[in-house]
């Protein structure tokens, strides 16, 4: 494999992998990571170059893997004219502003960070034009916004820049989320992401019912990108970063990622009047409000930055002209501005890093103290404002060339050209005021240091930048011809139209309006103090970026009000839109479907007990919810309410429920009772009505979709799986009592996870009371001093009496389980119940004294035991959990049934006591504990 | 029988979700378990509603309810009173770490409604670096 | 004959629950109230167990006994319970009918 | 079909009762079996993920039952994708908590860590709704227990918060499972599928009622609107290592929304099919624009981070809402990457926090955190991930997510909630960034704290992810794909569950 | 004959538990709800075992017994928590 | 000795034995072992929740106590069903204390126990000292009348049953 078949994925991913290097180099030399990046730069280019033949034949190179094929998304990278041209701008005035930077940096600025972001960046940009595959293009794009923030906020102790950089982070990442979405958009109406493919494609795209969001997606990350009206803020404000970043961002890369865009998308999107009207718009807009601020800024670097964006949106309005001799013009100044600007922002940083001061108003008469750099930049600024025989000229005429051209076809005539004429007259006002008003216009006031030429090398890139100015005004066919002959074709996808760039054109309009432009532009700067003036009352401080401030902190308050309503950290609301949501949905699902509410199974007859008894409980259940103010009353009815369910379980057949829900009952009381001791025994009255409405209704609404949903149920026949466990209960379980066989053998896996549900909660009581520390109430509700009795006597010795008596019970109703109502769990309470009574007739000491038994343990052996059961099993081929059981007969004892079922059993009744007495006892524990707690200690 | 124990259901379940939008922990408390009894008499019934035949084997048994949401319903008990235990005690730790009952840890009075509000409208005005 | 016995021995039992149940209602204050219950359903729950003692001894094979020991943990359990209500009625000082006579020691 | 397929359940069920017996042991040998234990649960995720490569499901009827008859677990190419995902997620959390003793703050946290694992890698096994129930009760109580580990009075009252939401959730899950039965009459996720085809036309709107009451109960768990009002509290007064592992928490819930509604409401279901999608979507794109907004209110940084785990959860809804399989191949290639991203974020974001001292994680001015450009950047690069920025894992996700959905009719909502939602997240992630590292002031007498390099290691290597599944997201869609494609073909889960016959003679 | 005399038990033990219930309700004291709960209780013993009768089934027996052992738990941690409010100290 | 420890209390053993053949409904050999097994084992497990050695001189004067019991239990209830169901303002109630001879916690217990299960009456304290016990009775006739009867009945057959100490 040659080198030349995968040389550009090497060129754009060669920067990323030496910004690492350049960052660690640093530590061992101060300059080594600008010699990391020179050098990286320079093999850069030197892997390039062997491709630029090709291209120079009018071909493409695309070097492609398939990557992500599922979407489209393959590493395909691309070189043509186009791709190459900004390359080179790219890597060649990267290469200057890599030299000029080294020299720029202070001493306290790292230069690892420095170069390790401008080759990140480079990398990025790189990636962007060399990208054949669409998806990867964004990626490149998105990257650009990142290191383009971290370069922009590279003085991060610089508030300034920290908003600048997050101010164009926003708006740049913005668009490239936008242009994803165009991106996506002309994927699917092409089919493929591959740009070959797009681009042939434009007469389908234009076609197409999706071209308009596409167009308005794809146009939202350029105008971003290339700071176009009404976008256009960021950028002066990403002026905060150090002047070699803004030469390079601001002349030849990032805000060029844009224009990249447009003349890449030209053939697949132009030629419609949405085209037109959008980029000629925002183009033109962008021209004039760049062009009038630019002369408005005191700031060396302000200036410059306006007069970009000026000058983006004459290419911008090129592009919208749309015609392929505009497309000629657009990309030619394309690399004009990159000389120019790039040059004159490096010349502002020399002034800066030797005067300390950007201040116009400070700064005077400069020439005599650094005449070489006045020199350049009084080229470089006359190129800016098309002074004959500088490149920016020639890019300039065919520019105005264009305008007329335009305004016969599209818009009203002379609009065009006269709007374009006002921006250069102001054009050439700002570039004579950055002249002279820096290097001439009087003495310097008050700067920080004394001017002089910088050190040489410094300078060099200037140079060889203002050199290029002057050989391409003088000589344009001879050094640009070539490669903007391809570069347009690239664009156009198209053998480029046939152009000339000779210096004369003959007496012309364009040279009629670049003459007046010259001769106003100069006016006007002659009463520039007078505009100042009157600037500065009427418009001063409208500016996009406090609209921006504006918008963002709206958004954020609206984010605020937003969040805040719904997450209030309080938990009504979030219990409210559960249920609530949960009414909701069932019911307009119901209702989308074509079902009655009841069906036709007949019904029971209900009998006098059973009626009083549902009475019983509706009305225990109503006096919970309206007297729990008084928690022990409410607490009472509770009990009431637990009660009569499991008479209700015993009526419908379900006698191990009703042990199961007796049980839990009594252990449920006492923990309440235990906890109520330390929580206030009156629920203070909640004094929102609104709430009180809205609880009431949800309640009552949630009460009526269940009794629709229970009736809806109960009245409809169906057919379970039930017979099964009926009919395998005893052959296959060994078991007569089928709810339990199902609980300990067919779902002893739930079993299995219920316990382990039990411990946990265990568990977590445990971890949760140590630790705690609660004060007891020395007095009742009503004030009254506690009984001195802890321990009544009698109750004492009966509870004691009746603690064998309980265990027995315990036992029975355990071994039985299997086969007749009863069971660990069931066991297991009573059990727990024993014990509990035992604390409660004697105390947490004396119980203690003699339960000496650590509860963890009985849980991890009856977790252990029930595991294990299940485990054997697997020792033996069978699944986890599989039961045996077989018939002993004993001497004396006769036959019985040995079932490992019942050792589940066992598991499941020591992690209930374990757990159950746990819990129960830590809690006592608590309030044991609470009695030599001082109340005034704890608040 | 069956509008019998549909509406036990559901007058439990709204007095369920009634209490358990109530502010005090101990309400909640007693809320959720009237909703815990509500939804297992629910699940038990969806077995439809059978008197007098358990589902334990008898050779004179004629017929026998369907075992296994009774099952389910065992299984239910156990885990919501296993929830149940964990949250009283959890509803004793927030008395102790926020000093009081309530669900949020305050008393939201009016006063202290309008001081929130106070606080939030002041630190929006004081724009964060925006 | 058997079923004379049982039906007697229900009604009896159902009746002496009634009349506990009635005491609860009816008397005037918390410690003759604690008299009906404590007593009353105890015995009535007594004889409806005895019944059914008796019914399933004669309708199943084997005696049936086992109701005995429901009989028996009530009489254990509840005068522990009514001594404990009345001791909490007493400590919180609830409200006795007028006419209670205190008898000193 | 081997019994031991039930491992990546039983080890953590073992696991939880070792540590339990090792209590007495102290805290390192609980420490060192922790790591054992979980590092074994690695390989065993490892070992059943190459065991479900392929087009066989291994099902383990429990008990030797027949299916429905038993419960049975089933491991299949997306289950095993979730206990990889839960075990690897899981070992990168202990090591920070061991590391940051975080584990020492409370009892039992090794408990409770190995049986939250039970509970979640049960949940992602079972083939049975009540059962699935159940392992929701085992993996929220052991949450419960790990959320209010350490205590203290933020945590308390979010953990409060936490349960009762939670209860109340279960509550629904027993009213829905119960109607199902009550209709269908069976509780195998299989066999309610085949039933549900048989479902009467009378019977379909209570059918439906009970699939959107379970959406409800599961869209809980996976927090969605309006349902993930516990979510910020929570996630964000928990200690670093819990959040880290409850990043897979709420993934739970849309894992059991991909298996329960996809099977049983699947293509087959007639007029049922796919009733709970379009809810999906719709709730899902709300949540990722509230959650958007969350992100950019979000006072201090764990809140931040809470946000942006529920803005990626938002976006995997939206994607499972889009309901065809490319979609169900990016979400799960998302899912991955936002679980781990979002497990190093919290990790990080408690780093930040131990690092700024008394300022804590809230968003204002402070001290230079120790170590700031390594701690920086591996912030920047989650930032990065999990806002979907390139060239990491979330824009790729987030790509093809998009990408699948260009043919919904919904697409134009897809494409801006989402793309909005992303701008928003980006711009507060970007201020949050700018203000905890750039934004700083170094104070005489405010000593920073040391950087816990070994706790660091764990972010670390969480970070990775990201770029390695860019680097290897060929193989990883492929994976993904192969998942999704089984999950589409709903009918050989049915078939594999209910044929799978019992071992040996089940005469007994 | 059985049948008569159960069917006018059920209405007695009915009529006994509603009473109870009211009392329940109308109070006035905590400790006459708290009797009235434990009669309740009591009476549901009564119940059950005129049920397991009725049914002719001795599968309810247990729900009898296991009141008898533990129904009065509950009573007791009510009046102990009155008197103490530390019902295990 | 080793049969103290293995039957720290025989009478519970018996008592358990019986209570498990009861439950059980059977007097299968199975279930004799079994709950021969479990009355040995449960009174060994719990004999250190019952400190105090119950010792009792007459077994066969507890039977016939508990029989006397019962008949009077019968006979309360008729009473009781008198007072209750006749007209309220004829009730005389009040409280009494009863000074206690017996010591012994256990036969304090039964005798409280006693005592509200028969006749009108029900303990409701025990004073510190453990001397007194108040009743409240529900018609009070004659105060004397009402202790002499107790002690007779009832006292003085736990007096001689359990030992004291
Ligand atoms: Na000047
Ligand atoms: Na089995």
């Amino acid at each position: 494999m040659s080198l030349l078949s995968f040389n550009l994925p090497l060129v754009a991913l060669l920067p990323f992998a030496a910004a690492p290097i350049a960052a660690w180099a640093t530590r061992y030399n101060r300059l080594a990571s600008a010699w990391v990046a020179g050098l990286t730069t320079l093999l850069t280019l030197a892997i390039l170059f062997p491709s630029i033949q090709t291209i120079f034949s009018g071909e493409t190179i695309i070097q492609q893997w398939s990557w992500l094929p599922s979407i489209g998304f393959n590493i395909a990278f691309r070189l043509d004219g186009l791709a190459l041209l900004f390359a080179l701008l790219i890597l060649l005035i990267g290469l200057l502003i890599i030299v000029y930077a080294r020299y720029y940096l202070s001493a306290k600025d790292s230069m690892g960070r420095f170069y390790a972001y401008m080759l990140m960046f480079m990398g990025s940009m790189l990636g962007i034009v060399l990208s054949e595959n669409l998806l990867q293009l964004v990626v490149f794009w998105e990257l650009t916004s990142i290191t383009s923030f971290l370069l922009i906020s590279y003085w991060q102790h610089r508030q300034d820049a920290r908003q600048g950089a997050r101010m164009a982070l926003a708006v740049t990442g913005a668009g490239g989320l936008a242009l994803l979405g165009g991106v996506l958009l002309l994927g699917h109406i092409v089919g493929s992401y591959e740009l070959t493919q797009v681009l042939a494609s434009g007469d389908l795209i234009r076609g197409h019912d999706l071209y308009l969001p596409t167009l308005l997606l794809i146009l939202l990350g350029v105008f971003t990108k290339s700071a176009q009206f009404p976008f256009h803020f960021w950028l002066p404000h990403a002026m905060a970063a150090p002047t070699p970043v803004s030469a390079y961002l601001h002349s030849a890369t990032m805000v060029k990622a844009g224009i990249f865009l447009l003349a890449r998308f030209f053939p697949a999107l132009s030629g419609t009047p949405e085209w037109s009207w959008l980029v000629g718009t925002a183009g033109m807009l962008t021209l004039l409000i760049g062009a009038y601020v630019a002369l408005f800024k005191h700031d060396l670097k302000g200036l410059l930055a306006y007069s970009t964006l000026s000058h983006l949106g004459l290419i911008t309005l090129l592009f919208g002209f749309g015609s392929q001799m505009a497309l000629v013009a657009a990309i030619f100044h394309i690399i004009n501005h990159a000389t120019f600007k790039g040059s004159l922002f490096m010349v502002a940083g020399i002034i800066d890093h030797e005067s300390g001061s950007r201040d116009m108003r400070k700064l005077n008469g400069l020439f005599k103290m650094m005449p070489h750099t006045a020199m350049l930049a009084m080229i470089a600024a006359a190129a800016m404002a098309g002074v004959p025989l500088l490149n920016g000229f020639l890019s300039k005429e065919m520019f105005f060339e264009q305008a007329i051209s335009a305004s016969d076809t599209t818009l009203a005539a002379w609009t065009i050209p006269a709007l374009v004429t006002l921006a250069a007259i102001f054009s050439v006002a700002y570039s004579l005021r950055f002249i002279h008003d820096v290097f001439f216009n009087g003495e310097p006031i008050d700067l920080p240091k004394t001017p002089h030429e910088p050190p040489r090398f410094m300078k060099i890139p200037v140079d060889i930048l203002v050199v290029l100015c002057l050989i391409v005004g003088v000589a344009p066919m001879l050094l640009i011809g070539p490669i903007l002959s391809v570069a347009v074709a690239a664009s156009l996808q198209a053998p480029a139209p046939e152009f000339s760039l000779a210096i004369w054109h003959g007496f012309n309009l364009p040279l009629m309006m670049s003459f007046i432009a010259l001769v106003l532009g100069v006016a006007v700067y002659t009463v520039r103090h007078r505009l100042f003036a009157w600037h500065d009352r009427c418009l001063h401080g409208i500016e996009g970026k406090a609209v921006f401030d504006w918008l963002q902190w709206k958004t954020i308050r609206f984010a605020k009000k937003v969040t805040d309503y719904f997450d209030q950290t309080t938990l009504q609301p979030s219990v409210s839109w559960v249920i609530g949501g949960a009414l909701v949905l069932s019911i307009l699902t119901f209702f989308q479907f074509n079902s009655p509410l009841l069906g036709d199974r007949a019904l029971m007859e209900a009998d006098i007990i059973t009626i009083l008894m549902a009475l019983i409980l509706i009305v225990a259940s109503l006096l919970t919810a309206a007297l729990h103010h008084q928690r022990l009353t409410s607490l009472i009815t509770i009990g009431v309410v637990g009660l009569v369910v499991a008479l209700g379980f015993v009526k419908f057949s379900a006698p191990d429920l009703a042990l199961t829900q007796l049980s839990v009952e009594v252990v449920t009381i006492v923990l309440l009772l235990l906890a109520l001791f330390f929580l206030p025994q009156h629920t203070p009255q909640e004094r929102s009505y609104i709430r009180f409405t809205r609880d009431g209704i949800i309640s009552i609404s949630a009460a009526v979709a269940v009794f629709l949903l229970s009736m809806a149920v109960l009245s409809r026949e169906y057919s379970s799986i039930a017979n099964f466990f009926i009919e395998n209960a005893k052959p296959g379980g060994g078991g007569t009592n089928v709810v339990n066989v199902i609980l300990v053998d067919f779902r002893g896996f739930d079993t299995l996870g219920e316990i382990v549900v039990l411990a946990l909660a265990g568990l977590g009581v445990f971890a949760m009371l140590e630790g705690l520390k609660l004060a007891a109430p020395t007095k009742d509700v009503e004030g009254l001093e506690w009984s001195h009795d802890p321990h009544p006597p009698i109750m004492q010795t009966l509870t004691r009496l009746l603690f064998p008596l309980m265990l027995m019970v315990a036992v029975y109703i355990f071994l039985r389980g299997h086969n007749l109502p009863g069971g660990g769990f069931i066991a297991g309470l009573i059990a727990s119940v024993a014990l509990i009574s035992q604390y409660l007739a004697n105390g947490i000491d004396w119980t203690n004294e003699r339960l000496r038994t650590d509860m963890h343990r009985i849980m991890w052996l009856g977790l252990l035991i029930a595991t294990g059961t299940g485990v054997v099993s697997m020792l033996l081929s069978y699944p986890f959990l599989t039961t045996a059981f077989t018939y002993l007969t004993w001497p004396v004892v006769g036959k019985f049934e040995v079932a490992s079922a019942i050792a589940f059993d066992l598991g499941v009744f020591l992690v209930v006591v374990g757990a159950t007495v746990m819990i129960l006892v830590e809690l006592g524990k608590l309030s044991h504990a609470a009695h030599f707690i001082n109340v005034e200690d704890i608040k | 029988m069956e509008w019998l124990v549909a509406s036990v259901i559901s007058v439990m379940t709204g007095c369920g979700v009634y209490l358990t939008l109530r502010a005090r922990t101990f309400p909640v408390v007693l809320g959720l378990t009237l909703l815990a009894y509500a939804v297992n008499v629910f699940l038990f019934s969806m077995g439809r509603l059978q008197i007098g035949i358990p589902a334990v084997i008898d050779p004179a048994a004629a017929a026998y309810t369907d075992p296994l949401p009774q099952a389910l319903v065992l299984t239910a008990i156990v885990i919501a009173f296993g929830m149940t235990a964990f949250l009283i005690v959890l509803a004793l730790k927030a008395r102790s770490e926020l000093g009081n009952d309530h669900v949020d840890g305050l008393h939201r009075s009016d006063d202290e409604l309008k001081a929130t509000k106070h606080n939030s409208t002041k630190a929006e005005t004081e724009r964060s670096e925006s | 004959m058997l079923e004379w016995i049982l039906a007697i021995l229900i009604l009896v039992g159902a009746f002496f629950t009634l009349v506990g149940s009635i005491g609860l209602y009816k008397l005037s204050d918390f410690y003759m109230r604690l008299h009906g219950p404590t007593k009353a359903s105890t015995l009535g729950v007594g004889a409806i167990l005895i019944a059914s003692a008796i019914h399933f001894s004669f309708t199943t094979d084997g005696v049936s006994l086992h109701e005995i020991l429901v009989t028996l943990f009530l009489f254990i359990t509840a005068p522990v319970s009514a001594h404990l209500m009345a001791k909490a009625a007493i400590h919180i000082k609830v409200k006795q009918v007028e006419r209670t006579r205190q008898l000193e020691k | 079909m081997s019994p031991f397929t039930i491992l990546p359940v039983l080890l953590p069920l073992i696991g939880g009762i070792l540590m339990l017996m090792a209590r007495p042991a102290g805290i390192d040998t609980q420490r060192i079996l922790s790591l054992i234990l979980t590092s074994l649960l690695v390989g065993v995720s490892l070992v059943s993920f190459q065991l479900a490569n392929s087009d066989i499901y291994q099902v383990v009827l429990l008990g030797n039952w027949q299916a429905p008859f038993g419960i049975v677990i089933v491991l299949d190419r997306l289950s095993a994708l979730m206990l990889l995902l839960t075990s690897l997620l899981a070992l990168g959390a202990l090591w920070y908590a061991i590391r940051t003793d975080t584990d020492k703050h409370g009892q039992h946290f090794h408990v409770l860590f190995q049986l939250q694992l039970f509970g979640l890698n049960g949940a992602f096994m079972t083939g049975d709704v009540f059962n699935l129930f159940v392992f929701f009760e085992v993996l929220l109580i052991a949450s419960y227990g790990l959320l209010l580990h350490g205590g203290g009075r933020l945590r308390t009252r979010a953990g409060l918060h936490y349960v009762v939401i939670n209860l109340v959730g279960s509550t629904l899950f027993l009213f829905a499972v119960g109607t199902l039965y009550g209709i269908l009459g069976t509780l195998n996720i299989a066999d309610m599928a085949v039933a549900v085809r048989n479902v009467s036309e009378a019977d379909q709107g209570i059918v439906a009622t009970a699939a959107v009451l379970l959406l409800v109960v599961f869209g809980i768990k996976a927090a969605m609107f309006p349902l993930y009002l516990w979510l910020p509290g929570a996630y964000a007064y928990t200690s670093a290592p819990v959040a880290a592992l409850f990043a897979i928490m709420t993934k739970v819930g849309l894992y059991a929304i991909i298996r329960v509604h996809g099977t049983i409401f699947g293509e087959a279901a007639g007029d049922l099919a796919f009733v709970h999608i379009e809810w999906v979507l719709l709730l899902g794109l709300i949540t990722l624009a509230l959650a958007a907004l969350g992100v950019l209110a979000a006072r201090a940084l764990r809140r931040q981070v809470a946000y942006l785990i529920l803005a990626s959860v938002a976006t995997l809804m939206i994607a499972i809402g889009i309901n065809n399989e490319a979609a169900l191949a990016a979400s799960l290639y998302y899912l991955i990457h936002s679980t781990m991203i979002g497990a190093a974020m919290f990790l990080i974001a408690d780093v930040i926090m131990k690092g700024r001292g008394i300022y804590s994680d809230s968003f204002t001015k402070a001290i230079p955190i120790d170590r700031p450009i390594v701690v920086g950047s591996v912030f920047m690069l989650l930032g990065i991930a999990l806002t979907g920025m390139p060239p990491l894992s979330g824009f790729f996700g987030k790509v093809m997510i998009l990408h699948s959905a260009l043919n919904h009719p919904w697409f134009a909502a897809i494409l801006s909630v989402v793309l909005i939602a992303g701008l928003l997240m980006i711009i507060a992630v970007v201020r949050s960034g700018s203000l905890l590292f750039y934004s700083v002031q170094k104070e005489e007498g405010q000593k920073t704290s040391p950087l816990n390099k070994s706790a660091f290691v764990a972010v670390f290597l969480l970070m990775l992810v990201s770029p390695l599944m860019v680097l290897f997201a060929k193989p990883l869609t492929d994976i993904t794909s192969q998942i999704a494609g089984q999950l589409f073909n709903g009918q050989a889960y049915i078939d594999a569950v209910l044929s799978t016959v019992p071992y040996g003679d089940n005469s007994k | 004959m059985l049948n008569l005399a159960l069917s006018i038990a059920f209405v007695m033990v009915g009529l006994a538990i509603l009473l109870s219930f009211i009392r329940l309700i109308i109070g006035p004291n905590t400790p006459d709800r708290i009797l009235a709960l434990d009669t309740l209780y009591i009476n549901s013993i009564a119940l059950l075992i005129l049920l397991g009768i009725n049914l002719q089934s001795a599968l309810y027996f247990e729900a009898a017994l296991l009141i008898a052992v533990m129904g009065f738990m509950g009573t007791l941690a009510l009046s102990k928590y009155l008197l103490r409010g530390d019902i295990m100290e | 000795m080793i049969l103290q420890r293995l039957f720290p209390h025989p009478l519970l053993t018996l008592i358990l034995w019986g209570i498990w053949l009861l439950l059980n409904n059977a007097i299968s050999p199975g279930h004799i072992v079994l709950g021969a097994v479990l009355a040995i084992f449960i009174p060994w497990l719990t004999s250190s929740y019952w400190p105090e050695k119950i010792i009792i001189r007459h077994p066969w004067m507890l039977v016939l106590y508990v029989l006397r019991v019962l008949f009077e239990i019968l006979v309360a209830n008729a009473v009781v069903a008198k007072l209750i169901l006749g007209p309220q303002k004829n009730l005389k109630p009040g409280f009494l204390h009863y000074e206690l001879q017996l010591t012994s916690p256990v036969g304090i217990g039964l005798l409280a126990n006693t005592i509200s299960l028969t006749p009108g009456t029900v303990s409701c304290d025990l004073s510190k000292d453990r001397r007194y016990l108040l009743i409240h009775a529900l018609h009070i006739d004659d105060v004397e009348a009402i202790k002499a009867e107790i002690h007779r009945k009832f006292e003085k057959p736990l007096l001689e049953i359990f030992v004291t100490c």
